[in-house]
């Protein structure tokens, strides 16, 4: 039986904490998944379409983002994600609707009703952080978050991601520094994906690891394999209660590629192999981690077909309700600027 | 009603309000023990501990981006104090692109109710890097509130106003009236509204428009030329950003004849704004050419003593161009 | 004479001027085997190698304090590309305290000639952070030039010229212009002066002061009035710091009424510059308002389609802006 | 005889470059840090007379600086100094007249001609860069230089130097990151005093060491005793070494200690003990040297006083000159914005 064969599998191994995880919580975390790459696909056929300028992606990166977010309390914790972070704001409690709204630059999206460009999310409700397109500048802002919910006596968590050519910014630098000197409860993720566009790796940095960069600012660098969902819970997991019992932050690098190009703007060919990107689409997270519960007994292929039905009805949905959502009006353009005066008369 | 210089009322504002409000928090660059460079922060760390007075590394992006960070959670209300306006610039980026268009991308759902203090301008012998006037760059921006009072009564009306607001406020103190300007601060609660000019002297023949250090220096000029039977208006503008427009159009559209006055460099200063807006709604009452009195269009203050006083204004020099746009 | 767009007038300068001159070195995010985002720089990797194309980490501070480190040798001259100008400000600190200021600060010692590339603008579906106009911020700083070429012909023509300067540069590109815009380029080696503005119509009724793609539709604009008998002069600045004063007012006391028009806000931009100098210099000239015509003051252009278009300016908004004034 | 004690006491320890200076050698570097410390401690003096508004000051971070000019070759080599770097900047050709003139505001410094700052050090002759106030920028300034040399072909160094407390700034990360991706000839010397104006180490970051920050930048980390020159000589010497070799970037470490306050406008009283600054004044680099050399027999107390006499001589007329020294025409005021324009045609 399914259960059986997991339970002494995992008696061989040391305690894991993604052990602990349920059947069900391991379905959900692969739902997760399945969820935000279906978003993300049905996103690139309506750019291609022509229904939508723009799109950036973050298929590959689903496994650290969806196994980060299992381990957060969702409206609870403070999460400043990335424009890759389809897959993670879903799992933290975000619409399909909600990006597919954004992607049209249509009313009704709580991230920025069709001010920002897509992927661009904030969710004030969830606790999700707000977006900007200039990488980096997050970084010293959940620190100073970070330090909000220790000040105030919390144990709320701050998390941020960014891509590992983001790290060469000044931000991440300072950032970083707040949350050694003050033993913050911060986490920063780094989702190295070994490319800033076109740029490679050895072209941003001299470090092998940008986890080596923890070492920097006296905080604890941990380096794990970005498409192996579970190996992710394990990492966040640990740092996760390093920051919520005040032990201070982490810098966590998730290894992973992004397996398209860098949006929708962009072509891959003119600076990478396509023998490197098919290499990586045979570590698609999904696939591997499909072949896990396959093992554990835990999907089976009707099972997974259902999943994948169930994902690409909710995106089906999600699609034509933005599609069916009005452009914000015009006089949104000048609404927002400043909160209202208070009534001051002069003394 | 107590007799205060500038730096007083600086610092028993920011005293009496944290003692009101817990959510106030100041960090910066030696904001603690040491009590700031200028002291405005002098006695504060030993009344209210090192968790409402934080000494931070020596890094301005962070320092307003850990600001930034800490307004939107809502817990806090922090007053992040920049040693000197000159290095303001590490934390441009966070300022423009992240405080001032948190409101507008998020629809209102985040906002960063932020004060960002720096003290500006020469006069000091702190040469380029020690004097600049920076403000043109941020009044700029949508979203920033700017001010400038230049009173000790206006500083600590408008600390309190700025308080109030949910939205980022750049505080500029001139420094070289730190010590120079004395006046009464009352005890009471009240607050200089931001986005209102005041007139510090009324007159129908020109209007001078400044704020800061170089409005004292119009005041003065005012009185001068006053005895000469020249009779102006001097608008203090004491907000940057918003300008107050109906200030500065009622006035001129009464004398005509509009100057102004300050000490940052000219090129598309707030000089050009208030031009600019006088140009297009005053064109009609306008009987001279609207007039700018700045220093040079130079990087900033020179060091050497006799080129400092070259370069800063004084009432001599305002008095003289009120005298010749008086006699246009 | 070959006709190009903006990208290829830009591509090709940059191969010829590389061709001659070996001390041109180009650094920045993706310039290399990328080709640029934009791909101002394809083909150059391939050609010229990767020591003068260096493609670098993703931060602009860096990008522009190792172009100051180079000019200031002597050995190179290097332009850097900033990917787009929205990401310029982490590295406004280097612009303005080091780039602009060590001519002055040095007294010629130390200069540097660096130049920096930077795709401005809105209407390509960039949203609030891919379609800043910021040339505002940069034409308030002493010790810079700022420039905003919008054709094939200038731009060839002024980065030839800018080559030739011992000053740092600001180039921005209206990356809406890139493919829009086409024009003849001839093969031979002409500067466009930089400093100089472009008279692109000429008329007696009414002056349009414009730059960037806003000019280009201020060009349409004043064809469209002219069919209705208003006829104006239509003034490409070009370069925004030194603004050329003398065109400016040399056509405003020609017509007496001037329209300033661009695509950056209003507040304290360069159109307020514009605008103070004509009501200082041109005032007796004058026969309306000094009239501006922006988009509104909010921070940059909203991304949803219909907001996107009602933000931007276009050749209607300004025929009817120039029709009241005529009209005046 | 002491040439010989010297040499038996070499033989015992393992080889060290500052082994290999001469006495000359060994007493220009003393007269070097002698030099520097006569003309700050007069420059507070000047100060406190009331003629000059404002002094910083380098005293007790001697030892680094001139260990450091020594291993360099002045004019060749590029170098961004501090405004700490007075001994340093002297150590490479500036002559104590040029600082007096900037204290002054007078004309004549070839490092503003008074439009700066006193101590905000130029002298393009002599390939030293041009200082401004705000901390760090020089610092990715630098690496530039260092990779202008290294692709012209050159063997030039490039050496900066920066506080502890300046390496919180963006600026210093993002100079490292050039310096270790392209392997540049680039030193960066953190004089490390342990304070930033009153702000303590542990407050700025959270390591123990700053030179275990390089391991983030693939460059090479050295710590030494910034009181103790010959131990400075000897990091800077593999430093520049590996710098001159195509070896690639150190970073060094110098722990010192400012005993005076911050500048003249300070008052280190409120955030130190006195204590920990009379610590500290008995290991003035000066007179740990001093011992050295004495023990050495190098140095003599006749000679001692020689030099001392001599410093103050320079310094003396140093001050005259300067004081006699007119102040700069107020036409200076508007001069250098630009260079010339080429005599352009429009074609
Ligand atoms: C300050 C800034 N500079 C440049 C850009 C343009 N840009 C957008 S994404 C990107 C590459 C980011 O690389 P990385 O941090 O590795 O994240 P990835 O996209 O690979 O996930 C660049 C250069 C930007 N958004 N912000
Ligand atoms: C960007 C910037 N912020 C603030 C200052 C003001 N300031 C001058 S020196 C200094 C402390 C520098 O400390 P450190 O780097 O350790 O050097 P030290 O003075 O101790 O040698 C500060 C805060 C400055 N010059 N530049
Ligand atoms: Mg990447
Ligand atoms: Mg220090």
């Amino acid at each position: 039986m399914a259960t059986a064969a997991r339970k002494s599998q995992k008696s061989q191994q040391s305690e894991r904490p993604s052990d602990k995880l349920t059947d069900d919580q391991l379905l959900q975390l692969y739902k997760s998944m399945v969820l935000g790459r279906k978003v993300d696909e049905r996103s690139w056929v309506m750019n291609r379409q022509g229904r939508a300028p723009f799109h950036i992606s973050g298929i590959g990166h689903e496994a650290i983002q969806v196994a980060a977010a299992a381990t957060l309390r969702p409206g609870y914790d403070w999460f400043y994600p990335y424009y890759r972070d389809l897959a993670f704001v879903l799992a933290m409690g975000m619409k399909p609707v909600d990006h597919l709204r954004g992607l049209l630059g249509k009313a009704g999206d709580p991230s920025s009703n069709g001010i920002q460009m897509p992927s661009h999310y904030s969710n004030a409700k969830l606790r999700i952080g707000s977006i900007s397109s200039p990488v980096g500048t997050q970084v010293p802002i959940a620190a100073g978050t970070a330090l909000a919910s220790k000040l105030k006596g919390t144990d709320e968590v701050t998390v941020v991601c960014l891509g590992e050519g983001s790290t060469s910014q000044g931000d991440f630098h300072e950032g970083l520094n707040w949350a050694g000197v003050h033993k913050l409860p911060f986490i920063c993720i780094v989702q190295n994906n070994q490319y800033a566009i076109s740029v490679p790796m050895e072209k941003e940095m001299a470090v092998k690891n940008v986890a080596d960069r923890a070492i920097a600012y006296g905080v604890k660098g941990l380096v794990v394999d970005g498409n192996d969902v579970l190996a992710c819970y394990d990492v966040m997991f640990e740092a996760v209660q390093r920051a919520r019992n005040g032990k201070g932050a982490t810098l966590v690098e998730a290894k992973t590629y992004r397996v398209t190009p860098h949006s929708s703007d962009d072509d891959d060919r003119t600076y990478r192999s396509r023998k490197e990107v098919e290499k990586w689409k045979k570590r698609d997270p999904i696939m591997l981690f499909e072949k896990v519960l396959f093992e554990r007994g835990i999907l089976t292929e009707d099972l997974r077909q259902e999943i994948d039905a169930w994902a690409i009805q909710e995106v089906d949905q999600a699609e034509e309700e933005a599609i069916n959502s009005p452009y914000p009006d015009v006089s949104e353009m000048t609404k927002h600027l400043y909160g209202p005066m208070p009534n001051w008369e002069e003394a | 009603m107590a007799i205060m210089n500038n730096i007083e009322a600086l610092r028993t504002t920011l005293r009496q309000e944290m003692e009101r409000d817990p959510r106030i928090i100041i960090t910066g660059e030696d904001v603690g023990p040491r009590g700031g460079v200028f002291r405005a922060t002098q006695g504060l760390y030993q009344q209210f501990g090192e968790k409402r007075i934080i000494d931070t590394p020596l890094a301005e992006l962070s320092i307003v981006a850990t600001g930034i960070g800490m307004a939107l959670t809502g817990y806090f209300k922090p007053i992040v104090e920049i040693q000197f306006a000159d290095f303001i610039f590490p934390a441009f980026n966070q300022i423009l692109n992240e405080a001032a268009r948190m409101r507008y991308r998020t629809r209102g759902d985040w906002t960063v109710p932020l004060i960002i203090r720096a003290p500006y301008g020469g006069g000091i012998s702190g040469g380029l890097y020690h004097s600049q006037s920076v403000e043109a760059f941020f009044a700029h921006i949508p979203g920033l509130y700017v001010v400038a009072p230049s009173t000790p009564y206006d500083i600590k009306g408008m600390l309190r106003a700025a308080l109030q607001l949910d939205d980022p406020v750049l505080f500029f103190e001139h420094k070289k009236t730190y010590r120079l300007i004395k006046g009464e601060v009352p005890e009471d609660d009240y607050v200089v509204p931001i986005g209102k000019a005041a007139l510090r002297r009324e007159g129908d023949d020109l209007t001078v428009i400044s704020y800061g250090l170089a409005m004292h220096d119009a005041v003065k000029a005012a009185d001068v030329v006053a005895a000469e039977g020249i009779r102006a208006d001097v608008i203090d503008l004491r907000t940057i950003r918003p300008l107050d427009k109906d200030a500065i159009l009622n006035s001129v559209k009464k004398t005509g004849k509009a100057l102004i006055v300050h000490e940052d460099n000219p090129t598309v200063s707030v000089s050009s704004e208030v031009a600019a807006i006088i140009g297009q709604e005053a064109f009609e009452y306008l009987d001279a050419p609207i007039t700018r009195l700045t220093p040079p269009d130079v990087p900033a203050v020179p060091f050497s003593p006799p080129l400092q006083d070259a370069f800063m204004l004084n009432p001599k020099k305002i008095a003289q161009a009120m005298r010749e746009l008086a006699a246009y």
